[in-house]
């Protein structure tokens, strides 16, 4: 297993590729970004090779485990001939994680250590980061080729590759917050990449200052999990002890809600989400890699590493309600209905992302951890695929205003079309493509798992959603390659065109992952009961952990299984979706002013004529009502509420600082420092009038001060 | 000497210094201020004779006569330094030497 | 062999009086011979640089905890003060700091010193300083780290008040008499404790033995000690400096030549912070533990009132300056918990201050130089103008904001890490509470630092500098940067170069603590 | 009477043994102040230079019999107790020889160039210097009364010297009424200490003082007789508030003779407090500390509140040198409990002082022959014309504001010492804590003088290099030796507790 065992070596080359792009890229015939294609090029073949081997590895543990329950079956045989039915019961077997540690430092008898622990999950991140971040590498070239930071930005990309490869194999807690907010400054900085403007400072501050906040649940958490664990950062450790009940349940619950406000800022969820769709002043392969695929995800990859804290903290197996699924549920809603009014097809992108990441949170928090994982991983595919074709369009025009600057797209830019068609389809969950078998298992295991009654508010949550997302992404592509041209788009002089090789590459790839990848999964149960098992819950299969230090080891802990009710259910709702935004922007006529009353008049005169009267008046009723009041009610409180309560904190605190320094330090303890000296010399001024320069005075102050002590002490003593 | 006669003596040089004190703070003229030194000085010489006496010891006397003559040799000084503000000047008024204050 | 011993004999001694010797030198030199004397300032900080790595190198680093290189003679017999040296695990990375800062200014300055010029007089301070500031780290006598401790006060005066900014008076003065206020308490407190430590020693082990003997004894009462810790504590808690003796700090910094604030910042403040660690906890632990919560709690004010001061400045220099209250709030908040990991981390905290805060008024020196102002609001675009400049400030912001993988992280989260779980003698929640409020004061410093960066470097420059010609780092500066900025990262990547140093000494301090009720 | 008085005396005389090498300093000095006159009479009037050469080698002279007596080391003692040597005579004759050597040399060029009357200063210088050394020696109130006139009224006069000048003749007068009034009351004082005990030698008071004499309660008698000594030669060391002659009198008085009567004649009035504290007053401490406490509490705190506020250096050097007294008063407050400590730290920073005062004394000697002010504010940018002298004038100043590494804080620390020691007593710790703040305060004046030469410009624009006579240069460098010897070695601290009273 050399590859496994050496994965350490992922990071640390694409960590080498910043430091030599950073000193010598500019040298570089190709001003640096041969570099960083070359090593992450060798990062994603390892990555691969490491996959590989993992899905050997596991395969071999579980073939020893089967020699070995055969033999003790044989050995069972021998007493009792009962021995039916077990075999077609799953195997339990453990899988050993790869495991690296070198010493950080130490203090006292205690030793930090940093090292790698490479697991199920691990393992995949491997393979989603150096693909994605190399296909963001060559899709890069193209894109931001010319730009006069041209190779600060691949020399930030490779940086962020090695942050976010170390994130995904921390050994410890430590390591983890140490590359978490590694990953925050590549974000930083990757989004103030133009600086130059002030909205795109302003985006990269807030950025850090709102994951700054998170990061504070995230230290807390990490020291109180640190003393609750007998002063370990392990994070195998910890997780052992919060499942063996070695650590209290309320050290978990507090641990747990310190961590949650962590994963609020970083994967974007209410209330800590406003600074994602502000990200998106970055280059947009930036947002596709960090902003969409790996960096938001690393709040849920966090908590699937420490599931055993979670799982044990929130009681999720027995609850069926607990704050990582509310967050999550609101986060799903939320950022959906918010993608709906946006004009900026990056912020649609951007809050579909965040409304994605509910689900994955929500998914860990029913309990169908496998899900989230999974949906984490097709997210990434076909989101990434998103945002490069968005970009890819964006690139053409040079806006990424929908209603402004595109329409129309699809003549200009057909293989953008079907790259972008494809994974709109996978992410609204159309069968069979990826989305259609991970957003089926959140579903599912939102109605299966959890305690008493179970968590069916939340499946009814995740369909409203799956609802939503059809919409909005149906909108968002009649916008852009759809209808007449307008703005830049219709500029005869320069027609838009297809963008070229480097760009559409990484799309058809991650087009085409968006296609297989979910098969990744194929569910075993219900209908499909009949699937091989070697081709089915592979997913589960090599990257779910088998060990110790997870919650498989419960018996509250379980997987949902298919249920063609609900991946019937949730494919006619997106249906449902994508017809009647059909409806409403293929078909629907004029400025769509059915909200108004004299167009619910003109909608009833034409009601005989139209064919599609119910669909005009639900489409009138429910996108409108969505699109309008909702979805408006809900981006105002989103940017003067939420955002507005974000902002003014910052401006109270630059408010309360300017009070602070200028009444009480400047005012009051500066002053009483200088007030003791101005007393010291007023008091210097005041005696100064003894010395009146007259002799007999000084005599009179002579002869009485005599009296006085001679008197006091004639007297006293 | 008894106990008594010693009072008397010393209720005197106490008397004496005291009015040696008052000339000397009310006294404008640096002239009588000087006198009202001698007056203190005096007072203590009296007590001094009046101690030696009732110690029956010559040690109060030789005192005394040491007072005596360091009085002399200091209203010397004293004198010559006023006659020098009264040069300076052409006045003896304590009052008037109060340039420096402050 | 001779070489050890002579070393052992001499080394601590060389090192710390060299600088000294250098300045009496550079009195004698013409004052018109300007290079030589440089070269001569220079070649004396580098010598005794040189005799402290040597001293460094054979420091056995496996019983750190151990005095070495201790050196005993008779000094001021009368009052029984002895020259007693010597370096421990606690003292090795100061030191290092010290000898490292004090050549990497001289280089900065060489060809730009401030007005009123005058390199040889500057220099000349400059060694004194070295000299005091080395003293205090070796000195194991009280009497003699007194002295060394208040010989920093007259060149830092000068320096301020001569080749200072606007309000270079007032600032110095200010300086000069709060800290020796401070001074004056401790120095009270420092015979306190030898009379009441048996009254025949002032060597700092002696007198710690001689309190433990009391204690043990029981006939040592309680208010005594904590009286006497609170004399040294307004002596030391001036110098760190902690909130509410801070006031003169942002004065002095903002006023003080480059040169000035760096070694203020770098090492100045430490003496403070070490002198806690040093004197105070070290042979006063029982008192230590009756003040632990009031200085914790005066460490996560200044933490957040630092940082609410930092957002109120408009000038770049004085914003650094309030940083500092916030940061060495960090440190005081790992030596108020009292715990291996409290104390490890305000050594940690002190070194990555230094080098951290130092860079930064190296650079805002640097801004100065090519603007002539640091007001924030004429700033801005110093990316687009001075781009390396540009980046190693960013660098060091986020070194400052406490970054992981840079040496800032490892003074905040272990002094934060300690608070969650302090010594067993003090309120768990109380610390806690203490450890949220500083987990949000890193907020606050992420806010106001990057609030800065985004108002200096990024975005245009204005109007007024749109056409000026602005000279990206010079050589003097790359030489006198290079390695700060090396440090901040290698410390942060392997802290331990650090902690394996001063953790068994401290380790020993911790069990000490741990051991009272 | 009379003629008892005369058999009395004619049936007791008996001529008592005189040790001359004992005398030897004193007899030394008598000869050379009788040389000076005679050289001065003899000399034309235009060579000048040879009668300070003259006074200085008779005051080196006195010194080698000082250093005879302390090769010896054994005490001696005369005419009945009255007058003895023992270490602490010794150590303070010898530091008054040097003080006084330093003040020739600071006068040499100023009586010189001023046109004074050069011979009779100089015998007058030593006469006063006399009786400093007898001062040192006197065990018994006639001899210390009689050494306190012969060096005050020398004093006296020198203080008038500049006859012609207005602010002279008031210097001259105000020190001199002031001084015969606090002599007066002293001696007020004294003739009741007589009384009490019968006798004037300090061993006979001090038991009589401590035991009372039997003749029923006179308790307010001695605290009187007691207080009133004290305030006598509180006077003398220009304690608040008696100190108000100090500022006006050194103001107008010669710079060479202020920073005598700054350094020696202050000397002299500790040296004979702390005999008679510590010799004769010894069993009522009940009276001297409490008495000592407040005055060195007004006297530090008052003296560096006025100080702050002065713009002339001389001045300012008056009100400073008054707190400075202040703190040298303080070790006395504990004289109960600590008393040879304070003994100890008073004559250690007598030491001292005299060596940082008279350094500071020299450098503005230095300057005003160029600015021709005593201003503070005529003192700017000297940085720039005359470094190394700003750099001794700094030396000297912040080594009286008690800056390690010079010899003022090893001052403080003894002072500090003494009061803290043996026992944590509440009166000690907290004059500790006033001392502690008034050497803060102390600062800022100083500084401010500092930050005059090397902060701000030059006032007239007169860069013109500073010219520096030999005997200034030479009394310069003596002092800065010292004062950083002092403050780096254990010196002072050494002498201090070597000066010991010859056990009664």
């Amino acid at each position: 297993m050399w590859f496994p065992d050496h994965a350490y070596l992922i990071p640390l080359i694409a960590a080498a590729s910043f430091v030599l792009i950073l000193f010598f890229g500019k040298r570089m015939p190709k001003k640096g970004a041969e570099i960083g294609i070359t090593a992450l090029s060798i990062c994603f073949v390892m990555a691969l090779a490491t996959n590989v081997q993992w899905f050997s590895h596991v395969n071999s543990a579980e073939h020893e485990a089967e020699v070995a329950q055969e033999e003790g079956e044989a050995a069972e045989a021998l007493v009792s001939s009962e021995s039916t039915g077990s075999a077609t019961e799953p195997i339990e077997f453990e899988v050993e994680p790869s495991r690296a540690s070198w010493t950080w430092w130490q203090s006292g008898d205690v030793t930090f250590s940093v090292g790698m622990l490479l697991d199920g999950p691990g393992v995949m991140m491997l393979f989603v980061v150096t693909l994605i971040s190399l296909l963001v590498h060559i899709y890069s070239t193209d894109y931001i080729g010319g730009d006069r930071r041209y190779t600060h930005y691949f020399a930030f990309l490779s940086l962020f590759s090695a942050s976010m490869l170390g994130l995904v194999m921390s050994e410890t807690t430590l390591q983890l917050l140490t590359c978490w907010e590694l990953v925050g400054l590549c974000s930083f900085a990757l989004i103030g990449h133009w600086w130059e403007e002030k909205p795109n400072s302003d985006a990269a501050l807030k950025a850090f200052i709102t994951n700054r906040v998170g990061d504070v649940g995230l230290i807390c958490g990490v020291i109180i999990l640190f003393f609750a664990a007998d002063q370990s950062f392990d994070i195998v450790t910890i997780n052992e002890m919060a499942l063996n009940g070695e650590i209290s349940h309320l050290a978990l619950l507090v641990a747990s809600c310190s961590l949650m406000a962590a994963v609020m800022s970083k994967s974007g969820q209410f209330v800590l989400h406003t600074w994602l769709p502000d990200a998106m002043a970055g280059p947009t392969p930036v947002s596709a890699l960090i902003h969409a695929a790996t960096m938001v995800v690393a709040g849920v990859f966090m908590v699937a590493r420490l599931y055993g804290v979670f799982f044990q903290g929130f009681s999720i197996g027995t609850s069926s309600v607990n704050p990582l699924v509310v967050i999550g549920a609101i986060t799903v809603i939320g950022g959906a209905s918010l993608a709906f009014v946006q004009k900026d097809i990056k912020k649609v992108l951007a809050y579909s992302t965040v409304s994605q990441l509910g689900y994955m949170v929500m998914a860990l928090g029913v309990g169908a951890w496998t899900a989230a994982l999974f949906h984490l991983f097709t997210h990434a595919m076909f989101k990434a695929g998103l945002f490069l074709g968005a970009g890819s369009v964006a690139h053409s025009v040079h806006s990424f205003d929908m209603t402004e600057h595109m329409g129309g797209m699809r003549k200009f830019m057909p293989k953008t079309f079907v790259t972008f068609l494809i994974c709109t389809a996978a992410l609204i969950g159309l069968f069979p493509l990826a989305g259609f078998w991970s957003k089926d298992e959140v579903l599912s295991g939102a109605q299966q798992l959890g305690g008493e009654g179970g968590y069916l508010v939340f499946m009814v949550v995740g369909l409203v959603g799956a609802f939503l997302t059809a919409l909005y992404m149906t909108r968002c592509i009649y916008l852009t390659f759809f209808g007449e041209p307008k703005g830049h788009a219709a500029d005869a002089e320069h027609p838009p065109h297809e963008s070229g090789r480097r760009i559409l590459v990484p799309l058809y790839i991650l087009s085409g992952m968006a296609i297989i990848t979910g098969f990744a999964n194929l569910p075993n149960s219900g209908v499909l009961s009949g699937s091989p098992d070697g081709a089915s819950l592979r997913f589960e299969h090599f990257y779910e952990p088998k060990g110790s230090y997870f919650p498989s080891v419960l018996e509250t802990f379980d997987h949902p299984e298919f249920n063609v009710l609900i991946a019937l259910g949730s494919t006619i709702i997106g249906l449902l979706g994508i017809s009647l935004a059909y409806a409403w922007y293929w078909k629907g006529r004029g400025p769509h002013g059915l909200t108004s009353r004299n167009k619910f008049a003109k909608a009833g005169y034409t009601v005989l004529v139209e064919k599609y009267y119910l669909d005009h008046l639900y489409t009138g009723i429910i996108v409108g009502a969505v699109k309008g009041p909702i979805a408006r009610g809900a981006y105002w409180f989103n940017q003067k509420g939420i955002d507005g309560v974000v902002n003014s904190a910052g401006v109270a605190a630059v408010k309360s600082g300017k009070f602070v320094y200028e009444r009480i330090d400047q005012g009051v303890v500066d002053t009483i420092v200088n007030a003791s000296g101005s007393a010291a010399g007023g008091s210097g001024q005041r005696l100064r009038r003894i010395q009146t320069g007259r002799v007999q005075q000084y005599a009179a102050l002579l002869f009485a001060g005599a009296a006085i002590l001679a008197g006091i002490f004639i007297i006293v003593i | 000497m008894d106990d008594l006669l010693l009072n008397q003596f010393l209720l005197l040089g106490a008397v004496l210094f005291c009015i040696g004190v008052y000339g000397v703070l009310a006294r404008r003229n640096a002239v009588l201020v000087l006198m009202s030194i001698e007056l203190i000085l005096n007072a203590v010489n009296i007590n001094l004779i009046a101690f030696g006496a009732f110690w029956g010891s010559i040690t109060g006397s030789v005192f005394a006569l040491f007072v005596i003559a360091i009085a002399a040799a200091e209203v010397g000084v004293g004198l010559a330094i006023v006659l020098l503000i009264y040069r300076n000047r052409r006045s003896v008024d304590l009052d008037d030497v109060a340039e420096m204050k402050g | 062999m001779d070489n050890n011993e002579f070393l052992t004999e001499w080394g601590l001694t060389l090192m710390v009086f060299l600088p000294l010797a250098g300045a009496l030198l550079l009195m004698v030199i013409p004052k018109a011979q300007e290079q030589m004397i440089k070269v001569a300032a220079l070649g004396a900080a580098l010598a005794s640089g040189a005799v402290g790595v040597a001293v460094l190198a054979n420091f056995n680093y496996d019983s750190s905890e151990k005095l070495q290189f201790v050196v005993n003679r008779n000094w001021i017999e009368a009052i029984h003060a002895n020259y007693i040296v010597g370096i421990d695990g606690l003292s090795v990375p100061l030191i290092a700091l010290t000898l490292l800062i004090t050549p990497l200014v001289m280089v900065y300055s060489w060809n730009h010193f401030p007005q009123p010029h005058n390199p040889q007089a500057f220099l000349i301070l400059m060694l004194v300083l070295a000299t005091g500031m080395l003293g205090t780290f070796v000195a194991q006598d009280l009497i003699l780290f007194f002295v060394f401790f208040e010989v920093v006060l007259l060149p830092m005066y000068f320096m301020i008040g001569v080749w200072g900014g606007e309000q270079r008076q007032y600032a110095s003065i200010k300086f000069f008499l709060y800290t020796l206020f401070g001074s004056a308490l401790m120095i009270v407190s420092f015979l306190a404790l030898f009379f009441v430590a048996g009254g025949d020693s002032f060597s700092m082990v002696d007198l710690a033995q001689g309190v433990a003997d009391r204690n043990a004894a029981g006939n040592l009462a309680m208010i005594t000690q904590v009286l006497i810790f609170g004399g040294m504590f307004m002596g030391f808690g001036i110098k760190v400096p902690m909130f509410p003796f801070h006031t003169w700090l942002p004065d002095a910094h903002t006023q003080a030549p480059t040169a000035g604030s760096v070694i203020l910042a770098a090492v100045l403040l430490k003496l403070g912070t070490y002198g806690f660690i040093r004197v105070a906890l070290f042979i006063l632990p029982e008192a230590a533990v009756k003040w632990a919560p009031y200085i914790g709690a005066l460490a996560v004010i200044g933490i957040i009132y630092g940082a609410l001061g930092c957002l109120a400045q408009t000038d770049m220099k004085r914003l650094i300056a309030f940083s500092s209250v916030a940061h060495m709030g960090f440190v005081m908040l790992g030596i108020a918990s009292l715990t291996t990991f409290g104390l490890n981390a305000a050594v940690f905290g002190m070194v990555a201050h230094g080098l951290i805060t130092g860079m930064l008024f190296f650079l805002a020196g640097s801004v100065k130089d090519r603007f002539h102002t640091l007001e924030i609001k004429r700033l801005g675009g110093l990316l687009l103008q001075a781009p390396k400049l540009g980046w190693i400030l960013g660098f060091c912001i986020m070194a400052s904001l406490g970054l992981p993988g840079l040496a800032g992280f490892w003074g905040e989260f272990p002094a934060i890490l300690s608070a969650y779980n302090p010594a067993p003698a003090l309120s768990q929640e109380l610390f806690r509470t203490y450890m949220v409020i500083a987990a949000f004061g890193t907020v606050l410093a992420a806010g106001y630092l990057l609030w800065l960066f985004q108002r200096t470097a990024f975005g245009t420059p204005s109007e007024e500098f749109a056409d000026v010609e602005i000279e990206d780092v010079r050589v003097s500066e790359w030489i006198a940067w290079v390695p700060l900025l090396a440090l901040i990262l290698v410390l942060g990547v392997f802290p331990n170069i650090i902690f394996h140093v001063t953790d068994p000494f401290l380790t020993v301090m911790g069990n000490t603590f741990a051991g009272l009720k | 009477m009379f003629a008892f008085l005369l058999q009395s005396v004619a049936s007791t005389f008996d001529r008592p043994a005189i040790d001359l090498h004992a005398l030897a300093p004193e007899f030394v000095l008598t000869g050379a102040l009788v040389v000076v006159l005679l050289v001065d009479l003899f000399t034309p009037k235009g060579s000048r230079g040879i009668v300070p050469s003259v006074a200085g080698i008779g005051i080196l002279a006195a010194m080698v019999p000082v250093l005879t007596l302390a090769l010896d080391g054994a005490d001696r003692s005369m005419f009945g107790g009255a007058y003895v040597v023992d270490n602490f005579s010794l150590v303070l004759q010898a530091m008054f020889l040097l003080a006084a050597y330093v003040v020739v040399l600071l006068s040499t060029n100023y009586v010189a160039e001023g046109d004074y009357a050069e011979g009779e200063y100089y015998f007058l210088l030593l006469c006063a210097l006399l009786g400093m050394l007898v001062m040192a020696s006197s065990r018994d109130l006639i001899t210390m009364f009689v050494a306190l006139e012969l060096l005050s009224i020398p004093a006296y006069m020198l203080a008038g010297w500049r006859k012609r000048d207005r602010r002279g003749n008031e210097a001259g007068v105000k020190y001199y009424l002031m001084g015969v009034f606090a002599s007066a009351v002293m001696l007020y004082g004294m003739s009741l200490l007589y009384g009490i005990s019968g006798s004037t030698l300090f061993s006979d008071i001090a038991l009589a003082v401590a035991r009372g004499n039997g003749l029923g309660d006179t308790t307010p008698l001695i605290t009187l007789g007691v207080v009133f000594v004290l305030i006598g030669f509180a006077f003398k060391v220009s304690a608040v508030p008696f100190h108000t002659w100090a500022p006006d009198t050194y103001e107008g008085a010669p710079t060479p003779v202020t920073a005598f009567l700054a350094v020696s004649s202050k000397a002299a009035g500790f040296v004979a407090l702390l005999q008679l504290i510590l010799i004769a007053f010894i069993g009522r401490d009940d009276v001297v500390g409490p008495l000592m406490w407040v005055l060195a509490a007004l006297t530090m705190t008052v003296g560096n509140l006025i100080a702050l506020r002065q713009t002339n250096i001389v001045r300012m050097l008056a009100y400073s040198g008054v707190a400075q007294a202040g703190f040298m008063l303080a070790p006395l407050a504990v004289v109960g409990s600590n008393s040879d400590g304070a003994r100890s730290a008073v004559v250690t920073y007598l030491l001292i002082y005299a060596a940082m005062n008279l350094g500071a004394f020299a450098v503005v000697l230095i300057v005003a022959r160029k600015t021709r002010s005593a201003e503070i504010a005529s003192w700017g940018g000297l940085f720039e014309y005359a470094p190394g002298l700003t750099v001794l004038m700094t030396v000297f100043l912040f080594s009286l504001a008690g800056i390690p590494p010079l010899g003022g804080w090893l001052a403080k620390f003894v002072v500090f010492r003494a009061l803290l020691s043996p026992d944590l007593t509440a009166g000690g710790v907290i004059l500790a804590v006033v001392v502690g703040v008034n050497s803060v305060i102390a600062l800022y004046y100083y500084a401010n003088v500092a930050r005059q030469m090397w902060m701000n410009p030059v006032p007239d624009g007169d860069r013109t290099p500073v010219r520096i006579p030999f005997s200034l240069a030479a009394a310069v460098t003596l002092s800065v030796v010292l004062t950083v010897a002092f403050g780096v070695s254990d010196l002072a601290t050494h002498l201090g507790d070597l000066a010991t009273f010859l056990p009664a």
